[in-house]
Formats: C-alpha cells, sequence, structure tokens
C-alpha cells in the first residue's frame, strides 16, 4: 500500500514537472524543471530495480544534460519570455496529442504481463559470458556490436560539435569553486574507478564511470584547469579514438584466434580470455567516454582544425 | 484486459503521458532550446516504458532475474545515442544563434575577438 | 536491514522524533524559497534547512542500518553539506556582483 | 572477409581523426579497398546463395542477426563505388572549394552506417544505425558553414523525432513478443491492434526520415545547403537506409491484411510526391533546390512501387522498387555533382548562371542531361527499365489503366524539370573572361555515374534475376 502511495507520488511529480518543464513561460524555468525531472526519473529508475540506469542517469540526464543547456542558456543572452502561443494553435495540437495517446494506451493494455524468452535465455548462458552482471553481459557480449556502434555515435557527435562549436563565453572562475572543484576531483576519480570494476558483478560500468569522470572533468574545465583537456592535444585525440580502436583490434585478434576454426564468427570472445578483453574495452571505452562527453560540454570554437571558421570568413559572401 | 498489476499499469501510463507530453512540446515549442527539452522527455517516456516492460520479469517468478537485462541494456544504448544527439543539436543551436547575432551587429563582435 | 520489530521502544520515538524533525526542516526550506522576497534569504532558507533537514533524517535512519551503511550515509551528509556550503557562497556573490551592477 | 567491409572504414575513420594529414588518402584507400571487397561478397551471394550471421555466435534472438541477400550487396556495393566517386571528386575539387577536414572521417563514417544498415536483421541494431546514419548525415550538412547550420538543425531536430517515433515502435514490439529480430517476430506475428500501432510508429519515424511525401519538407532545404559532394552522398543513399528498413518491415513483418491495408495509403502518397516534387522543382528558381525536389519526386517513384508491391505482391514491381533506387542514386549522383561543379566554375546559385552551359561546360551539362534521361526514364537508361519493370508487373495482374496513366503524367512532369535545365543551357552563352578555363577531371567524375546508369541497362537480364530472386 505504502509503495503504491510513493508510486503515485513520483509519477505524478514526474508528469507535474514535464508538463511545467513544457508549458513554462520562461525558457530557464524550463531547463531547471526539466533538470529536476531528470533526477527524479533517476528515482523512478531505482525504484523500478533498475539500478544501472539510475546511475547514469543521474550522471547524465541530471548532470551534462544540464549543464549543456545552461550552457546554451547562457548564450541567449539576456532571459526574456517566450513569445505567446495562441489559444488555436494550441487546441490542435493538444486534441491531436491526445488522440495519439488513447491510441497508445490502448496497444499498451494489449501487452501480456510474461516477459519474452530473452531473460531466460540471458540466465542461461551468462556463465559463457566472463562477467556475472546479466546487464554488461548484454551489453559487451551478447550485444556488443550494439555498444560498438554506441561509440562511434558518441565520437560522431563530438565531431559535429567540434565543426560546428560556437565562440566562447566570456567567464571568470572564482576561487573558492575553483579549489572545491580541485578536491571532489579524486574523489571522483576513485568513485569513476569502483564503478568500473563493480560492473562485472554488480551495477555499474563503463558508461556510468565514464560519465562519472566526464562530470568530475567539466567541473574542472568550466574552471578553467585542464587546459590539456582539448581535441588540439594528440593525447586527447588518441584516448578519444582508443576506446572504438581498442575494441575494434580486439575483436579482429579475436577473430583471427578463431580464424583456424571453419567459420569465424564475428565479436565472439573466447570464453576463456572473455572476461580480461572486457574490462580492457571497458577501461578504454571509459577513458574515451569521459573525454567525449567532457569535449561535448564545453566544446569552444578554437580549439580545433575541424571548426568551420576559416571556412566561413572565406566563403560566407556567396549570397 | 491485460493481467499487469497496479503499480505497473501506473508507471505504464505515466510512460506513455510522457511521451505525449513531449510531443505536444515538440510541436508546440516554440523556442528550438525548448523542442530539444521536449525531444528529451520522448525519449525519456521511451526509455521509462522499456525499463517498465523491463520489470516485468520480477513479478512473473521464471526467473531469479530482479528485470529484464536486455531491455535495460538497450536503455543504456539510448541514453548514450540521446545525450549525443542533444548535445550536437545544442551545438548546432549555439552556432546558429551566433550568426544571427553576428548579422545583426558584425563589427561588436571583431571587437571582442582579440581580447581572449 | 534490521526489522522495525528489533528496535526497543525508545530508539523507535527518537528515530521517528528526529525524522520527523528532518521532515519539518524540509518542508520549511521548500516554504522558504517560494515565498521569501529576494535571493539572499531564500538561499539562506535552502541551504540550511536542507543541511539540517537531511542531517535528521540520516540521524533517524541509523538506527536501523549496519555500521557500513551508516558510514556511507555521514559520508553522504558531509558532501551534501560541503557541497551545499561552495554553491550558496557562490550564489551569494554571483547575487552581490548582480546587485551592485545595476 | 566480408567483415574487413565494416572494419576498413571504422580503422581508417579513426586513423583520420589522429592523423588529419593524409585523411584524403586513407578515405579513398578504404573505398576502393571496400568496393572490391563488396562487389565480391555480390558474386559470393549471388553464386552461394544468402548469407546469414549471428553475431557473437550467440543463440538465435541473444545475438543480433545479419544477412546478406542479393539486394543488400548491391546496395552495399552501391554506396562503396559512389563513396569512391565522390571522394575523388573532391579530392579533385580539393584546392577550389576549401571542402573542411572533416568531409574526409565523417564520409568514411557514412559508408561504414549504410554498409551496417543494409546487413542487419534486427530491430533495435537498426534504430542504432539510424541514428548513426541521421547524425552523419546532419554533421555532413553542417559542412557547408554558416548558411547550412538551420538547415542542419531542422533537419537533426526532425531526425531525431523520427527515430523516436521508430524505437516507440520497437519497444512495442518487444513488449508483445520479446524479441528484436526480424525473423523471429515475423514466425510470430499477429494482426492486432498492438502491432498495427507499432507498425504505424515505426513507419511515420521513417517515413519522416526517408523524406516520404507529405514528410518531405525538409529535404529541399538541407540537400540544397550542403556542399555538392555531400548533397550527392545524401540524395543518392541517406534517405534510402530508412527506406529500405520500411520495406523490411512491409514485405516481411505485416500479414496480409495489415499489408493491403496500407498499400493505398502508400501508393497515394507516392503519386502526391511525383506530382508535387515534379512541380515544385518546376518552380524553384535555384539550381540545387531543383534537383532535391526532384529527389522528393523520384522517392514518390520507389513509394509508389512499394503501395503497387503491397497490393499486388508481384516480384517485378518488387525488382522495380530497387531498380528505382538503384538508378536514381547513380542519376543524382551525376546531377548533384554536375550542377555543383557548374556553380562553383560559372558562381552562383540561381538556375540562370546556367545559360549557355552547354558550350561553356559541355562535358557536366552533357553529365546532368544524360543523367536527367534517366530520372525521366528514356530507354535505355536505368530508369527506363525500373519503369518498364514497374509497369509489365502491373500489366501482369491484368488490366489496369490508372496507374500507367499516373506514371506516364509523372513522367512528363520530370521531362518538363529536366528540359527547363537543358533548355537553359542550350541558350546562347554569354561571353566569358578569357581565362576561364573549367576543370575537367571532376567533369568527367561527374559524367561517369551517368554513364553507368545508362549502362545498367546492359545488366537488365542479371539485375533484374538477381532482385527478382530476392522477392520469392
Amino acid at each position: 500500500m505504502s509503495l503504491l502511495l510513493f508510486d503515485t507520488l513520483l509519477c505524478g511529480l514526474l508528469l507535474a514537472l514535464a508538463l511545467a518543464s513544457v508549458l513554462s513561460r520562461q525558457l530557464s524555468h524550463a531547463v531547471i524543471l526539466y533538470i529536476a525531472f531528470g533526477l527524479l526519473m533517476a528515482m523512478a529508475w531505482a525504484r523500478l530495480a533498475a539500478p544501472d540506469l539510475a546511475l547514469a542517469e543521474a550522471a547524465i540526464g541530471a548532470g551534462l544534460t544540464g549543464a549543456l543547456c545552461f550552457t546554451a542558456l547562457a548564450r541567449q543572452g539576456q532571459l526574456a519570455l517566450s513569445p505567446v502561443v495562441s489559444w488555436q494553435q494550441r487546441c490542435w495540437p493538444a486534441l491531436f496529442v491526445l488522440v495519439t495517446l488513447s491510441g497508445l494506451l490502448l496497444a499498451l493494455l494489449q501487452i501480456p504481463a510474461s516477459p519474452g524468452p530473452l531473460p531466460a535465455l540471458v540466465l542461461q548462458e551468462l556463465a559463457g559470458s566472463g562477467v556475472s552482471h546479466p546487464v554488461t553481459a548484454v551489453l559487451l557480449n551478447f550485444r556488443s556490436w550494439d555498444t560498438l556502434l554506441e561509440l562511434l555515435v558518441l565520437l560522431l557527435a563530438l565531431l559535429g560539435t567540434l565543426q560546428v562549436a560556437p565562440a566562447p563565453v566570456r567567464q571568470n572562475s572564482w576561487a573558492l569553486s575553483r579549489s572545491w572543484s580541485q578536491l571532489l576531483a579524486p574523489l571522483i576519480i576513485l568513485l569513476a574507478g569502483y564503478v568500473l570494476w563493480a560492473g562485472a558483478s554488480q551495477p555499474g560500468g563503463a558508461f556510468q564511470a565514464g560519465a562519472l569522470l566526464a562530470a568530475g572533468a567539466v567541473v574542472l574545465k568550466l574552471n578553467k584547469q585542464l587546459n590539456w583537456l582539448a581535441w588540439r592535444n594528440i593525447w586527447v585525440r588518441f584516448f578519444a579514438v582508443a576506446g572504438l580502436g581498442v575494441f575494434v583490434i580486439a575483436a579482429l585478434a579475436a577473430w583471427l584466434l578463431q580464424g583456424l576454426a571453419a567459420e569465424p564468427v564475428w565479436l565472439r570472445w573466447p570464453p576463456q580470455l572473455a572476461k580480461y578483453i572486457i574490462l580492457l574495452i571497458e577501461t578504454f571505452a571509459t577513458l574515451a567516454i569521459a573525454i567525449t562527453l567532457t569535449l561535448l560540454v564545453v566544446a569552444e570554437q578554437p580549439d580545433t582544425p575541424l571548426s568551420l571558421e576559416t571556412q566561413d570568413s572565406a566563403g560566407g559572401s556567396d549570397d | 484486459m491485460t493481467e499487469l498489476s497496479g503499480s505497473l499499469l501506473l508507471f505504464l501510463l505515466t510512460a506513455a503521458s510522457l511521451v505525449a507530453i513531449g510531443v505536444y512540446g515538440f510541436i508546440i515549442g516554440p523556442e528550438p532550446l525548448r523542442r530539444i527539452l521536449a525531444l528529451n522527455i520522448i525519449s525519456a517516456g521511451i526509455f521509462m516504458l522499456m525499463v517498465v516492460l523491463a520489470y516485468r520479469t520480477s513479478g512473473s517468478g521464471a526467473t531469479e532475474l530482479a528485470a529484464d537485462p536486455v531491455l535495460q541494456a538497450l536503455v543504456l544504448t539510448g541514453l548514450v545515442v540521446a545525450v549525443s544527439a542533444t548535445a550536437f543539436a545544442l551545438a548546432l543551436l549555439a552556432r546558429l544563434e551566433q550568426s544571427s547575432s553576428e548579422m545583426s551587429a558584425p563589427l561588436q563582435l571583431k571587437q571582442t575577438e582579440p581580447e581572449q | 536491514m534490521s526489522d522495525i520489530g528489533e528496535l526497543s521502544l525508545f530508539s523507535f520515538v527518537l528515530s521517528s522524533g528526529l525524522l520527523f524533525i528532518g521532515l519539518l526542516f524540509f518542508i520549511a526550506g521548500s516554504i522558504g524559497m517560494l515565498r521569501f522576497p529576494d535571493s539572499f534569504s531564500r538561499l539562506h532558507a535552502v541551504t540550511k534547512a536542507d543541511s539540517l533537514g537531511l542531517g535528521s533524517v540520516i540521524a533517524g535512519l541509523m538506527f536501523y542500518s549496519s555500521w557500513w551503511q551508516n558510514l556511507l550515509m555521514l559520508l553522504i551528509w558531509l558532501l551534501v553539506m560541503a557541497s551545499g556550503t561552495v554553491s550558496c557562497q557562490l550564489l551569494a556573490r554571483f547575487c552581490k556582483a548582480k546587485q551592485d551592477q545595476a | 572477409m566480408m567483415i574487413l567491409l565494416l572494419v576498413l572504414p571504422l580503422l581508417s575513420a579513426l586513423l583520420m581523426l589522429l592523423w588529419p594529414r593524409i585523411a584524403p588518402l586513407l578515405a579513398l584507400f578504404s573505398a576502393a579497398a571496400s568496393s572490391l571487397l563488396a562487389l565480391q561478397l555480390l558474386l559470393q551471394v549471388a553464386e552461394q546463395g544468402t548469407r546469414y550471421w549471428l553475431l557473437a555466435g550467440w543463440p538465435s534472438g541473444l545475438a543480433i542477426a545479419w544477412q546478406a541477400d542479393t539486394l543488400s550487396c548491391l546496395l552495399i556495393l552501391l554506396s562503396t563505388v559512389l563513396q569512391l566517386l565522390v571522394g575523388l571528386y573532391a579530392f579533385a575539387t580539393r584546392s577550389r572549394d576549401k571542402l573542411s577536414q572533416g568531409f574526409w572521417p565523417l564520409s568514411t563514417l557514412l559508408q561504414l552506417s549504410l554498409t551496417a544498415l543494409w546487413l542487419s536483421r534486427d530491430l533495435f541494431n537498426l534504430y542504432v544505425c539510424l541514428e548513426l546514419l541521421g547524425l552523419v548525415a546532419v554533421a555532413l550538412v553542417s559542412l557547408s558553414g554558416r548558411k547550412a547550420i538551420k538547415p542542419a538543425f531542422n533537419y537533426l531536430l526532425l531526425s531525431l523525432f523520427g527515430s523516436l517515433c521508430y524505437l516507440l515502435g520497437v519497444v512495442l514490439l518487444y513488449g508483445a513478443y520479446g524479441l528484436l529480430d526480424i525473423a523471429g517476430l515475423a514466425s510470430q506475428w499477429q494482426a492486432g491492434w498492438l502491432s498495427n500501432s507499432a507498425l504505424l510508429l515505426m513507419s511515420l519515424g521513417l517515413m519522416l526520415k526517408a523524406a516520404i511525401w507529405p514528410l518531405h519538407a525538409w529535404l529541399p532545404a538541407a540537400h540544397a545547403a550542403a556542399p555538392a559532394p555531400v548533397s550527392a552522398l545524401l540524395s543518392a543513399l541517406v534517405v534510402k537506409g530508412p527506406l529500405f528498413i520500411l520495406c523490411l518491415l512491409w514485405l516481411q513483418l505485416a500479414s496480409t491484411s495489415q499489408a493491403q491495408a496500407m498499400a493505398p495509403l502508400f501508393a497515394a502518397a507516392g503519386l502526391a510526391a511525383l506530382l508535387f516534387g515534379g512541380w515544385s522543382a518546376l518552380r524553384t528558381p535555384f539550381a540545387k533546390n531543383l534537383v532535391a525536389y526532384s529527389t522528393v519526386a523520384q522517392l514518390g517513384y520507389a513509394t509508389l512501387a512499394l503501395g503497387l508491391m503491397l497490393t499486388f505482391d508481384q516480384p517485378l514491381i518488387f525488382a522495380a522498387l530497387w531498380l528505382f533506387v538503384l538508378a536514381h542514386a547513380l542519376a543524382k549522383a551525376a546531377c548533384f555533382l554536375a550542377i555543383g561543379e557548374m556553380s562553383a566554375t560559372l558562381g552562383g546559385k540561381r538556375l540562370t548562371i546556367l545559360k549557355g552551359a552547354s558550350q561553356t561546360m559541355p562535358l557536366a551539362m552533357f553529365a546532368f542531361a544524360v543523367a536527367g534521361g534517366s530520372l525521366i526514364g528514356l530507354p535505355p537508361s536505368g530508369g527506363f527499365l525500373a519503369k518498364w519493370a514497374l509497369l509489365q508487373g502491373l500489366w501482369l495482374q491484368g488490366e489496369q489503366l490508372f496507374w500507367p496513366l499516373a506514371l506516364v503524367f509523372a513522367t512528363l512532369l520530370s521531362a518538363a524539370y529536366v528540359f527547363r535545365v537543358v533548355v537553359l543551357a542550350f541558350d546562347r552563352a554569354d561571353p566569358v573572361a578569357p581565362d576561364f578555363a573549367p576543370q575537367l577531371v571532376p567533369q568527367w567524375l561527374a559524367l561517369l555515374p551517368a554513364l553507368a546508369v545508362w549502362a545498367m541497362a546492359l545488366f537488365s537480364e542479371p539485375l533484374l534475376l538477381l532482385l527478382r530472386l530476392e522477392a520469392l
């Protein structure tokens, strides 16, 4: 009973925050409400037996997305009220959304209460995967191709962002926040290492650890520390790319190892080595994720030869 | 029709409503930044739906897993994709606003640049 | 977590009292943030009440958990207090700077 | 060996990021090697039949499924060859166009994501591929700098919205069946409100991403704003990815009753795209917009063929659908490269700069006209082959009058917009500056795909055979 009360409260708050974020008159309010929404979402996921996701959501949904949105807000300059949307303009979309929602609900109600065959299959094959935490096994063994492509998506977003990164917003840093961020840094590194290591047997893993590290690095970067952490630094580039590189090279090595067999299978880890391969991939992926996420949040224009600035000044007067 | 229990039904309803709220926000806007937020709300709703569906496993007693790990892994992948896309969209937006302000006051920007 | 039944009446009352006090502080802090007129008094309400409120809630929960979990909770409280102090300082300075500018 | 098709572009893209100096050479090398590998894979599959893989060697359902049938192999070959061609064009014009360094890794990654998409038969993996494709495409569009930022932003938002719709559909299906691979789902498929809504949601998202009428509004702005080599890649390849998934869904998953119910909608959307796209192409004052609107119109043929395929279930129509896609990809690459070359040399974006282009830049104009011939469907081009297959498929179904008439009308419309350019080009040229010296190599490169699309007619028998096999 009390659990149901808690659930109702949680769901009500989530809906209220989302609605308020969409409808609020000021953009800054919308962003703040969205960050609160992300934090509550993390709680909902912890409630729904998804601690891995709660960790990731707290670091990403509330932390990094919040920082991103605030940076975007800071670029908007003076805070103006949103233009008013007239009643007629609101009415039709609302009607459309309500109709869609009821269709979606009708479909959702037909979903069977019993899960499909995959969870049992995962449990059955878990012993051969090299790790004992099922989510990590799915991510880095059963469906590792998805994870590889996901790392690529992350890298690609970074490439795109570096290309269009705007000119920096000038800001100064206070001594207090600087020293506090320096105090936090070792703590965050310790915690990230723990989360990475724990991933093999309990909730945690490369992505959560990377996101944590990135959060720490973003705070330091915003305080004008870590000046070496920029795309033009070859080592930074190397480690940003190494996550994918190590993944692919490990896969190639495993593939060649089976080459003696008749039909080699892509991305199959040899069972006795699986544990070490996964740990190796995760370590490099953590670093790559941390670097990529940090640069995504704090990317600024003069950083990189990829940026389009030179081209803009040359060919901007085409029309 | 369904045999889903009370709490699950509640979360299912919330997830669908979040998607609906996000779609509404995406259509209405009016600022681009709010559209990006709305997209994030849609994806939060979809991920919540996935997490709720994953949670079905715990009640059924078919396995000793707390939740469907496949779906949870998919959500993790989806989260990364969502945050990457959001970051890229925000960078584009910032560039868009910068170039529109440059067009209105190109001289002023030229003066401030050497300071940095 | 140990069962509630194992607690003596005295510790049960004490922990409930502490939890209640903590909640009171949270509520007071939230109302203060919504109702106070300017940024400084709002900051005052939020940070002061939150650190104290969280402290009492943690103290109340300590009756139920093992020493290891207690240590973690204490650490969390310390971290929240420290970051609350820092961010309160920063916000207040920012507001001050804004005021001086205007 | 075929795994190199994915590993090679990936590793070379990573190396390009580390050492930008060698990027162009690396990109060309990887594209050339991939083309050879793709050709080998196509020959192998055509000889030995379709190949299946379960990645990482786990049991079906748990593992991600791959399938290389003749269609996938043809598409892989198409994307690698076009990648090589466009890469050569970009390399040949690098000193003039000042294309940003970012082009090389991005276009290589585009090839990788397309290859991954053509191979995958797993709904969630397809989602990741779609996102990858969308992000690469937007990053490529934004290469043109300031004027492309707004179209790129709109493209990104709509593309994200489309992917989310698709993802929601995938989640509904997973909730219903607990499976993600297409073959497994197809074996358990039941028509019902749940599967209906999942299919509708996924189709909505895919149609948005494939710019199928009426969800095409973002395409002309985005494709016209991109640099010429990028527009060629986008129009020729990127919009075909979602279209491929759409066909997978409706031809392999949907039950007959669902397909029959949806077919008229697809056919109508295709027809509307042909009419409105053609009309807009006839009206626009900008050269690249004309080609972009023609993409909307030509996608209409593919949608129409999909609708007719769902109605009649006739292998010839299926072959026609993919012939349209192949012919359009080659022709559109030629068009964009030719137009890009002409507007870079003659200076300007309006259609009027092409006045007299047949005398000043005869090669590029010839490439455009030849490719345009295929867009219209003049015999014996690839476009004609596709239309002929479609008509033949329709005749086999008995007395059909409406669709052939509609096809004829659409053909007239596309002839009108192609001739709009050609007529202008045969006008008397304004006198050119004495140092006017158009580059020859890029023009030849633009001509190559145009010639290839006419050469398709020579291989019509094997092509039809390959594609018809697939439908069975």
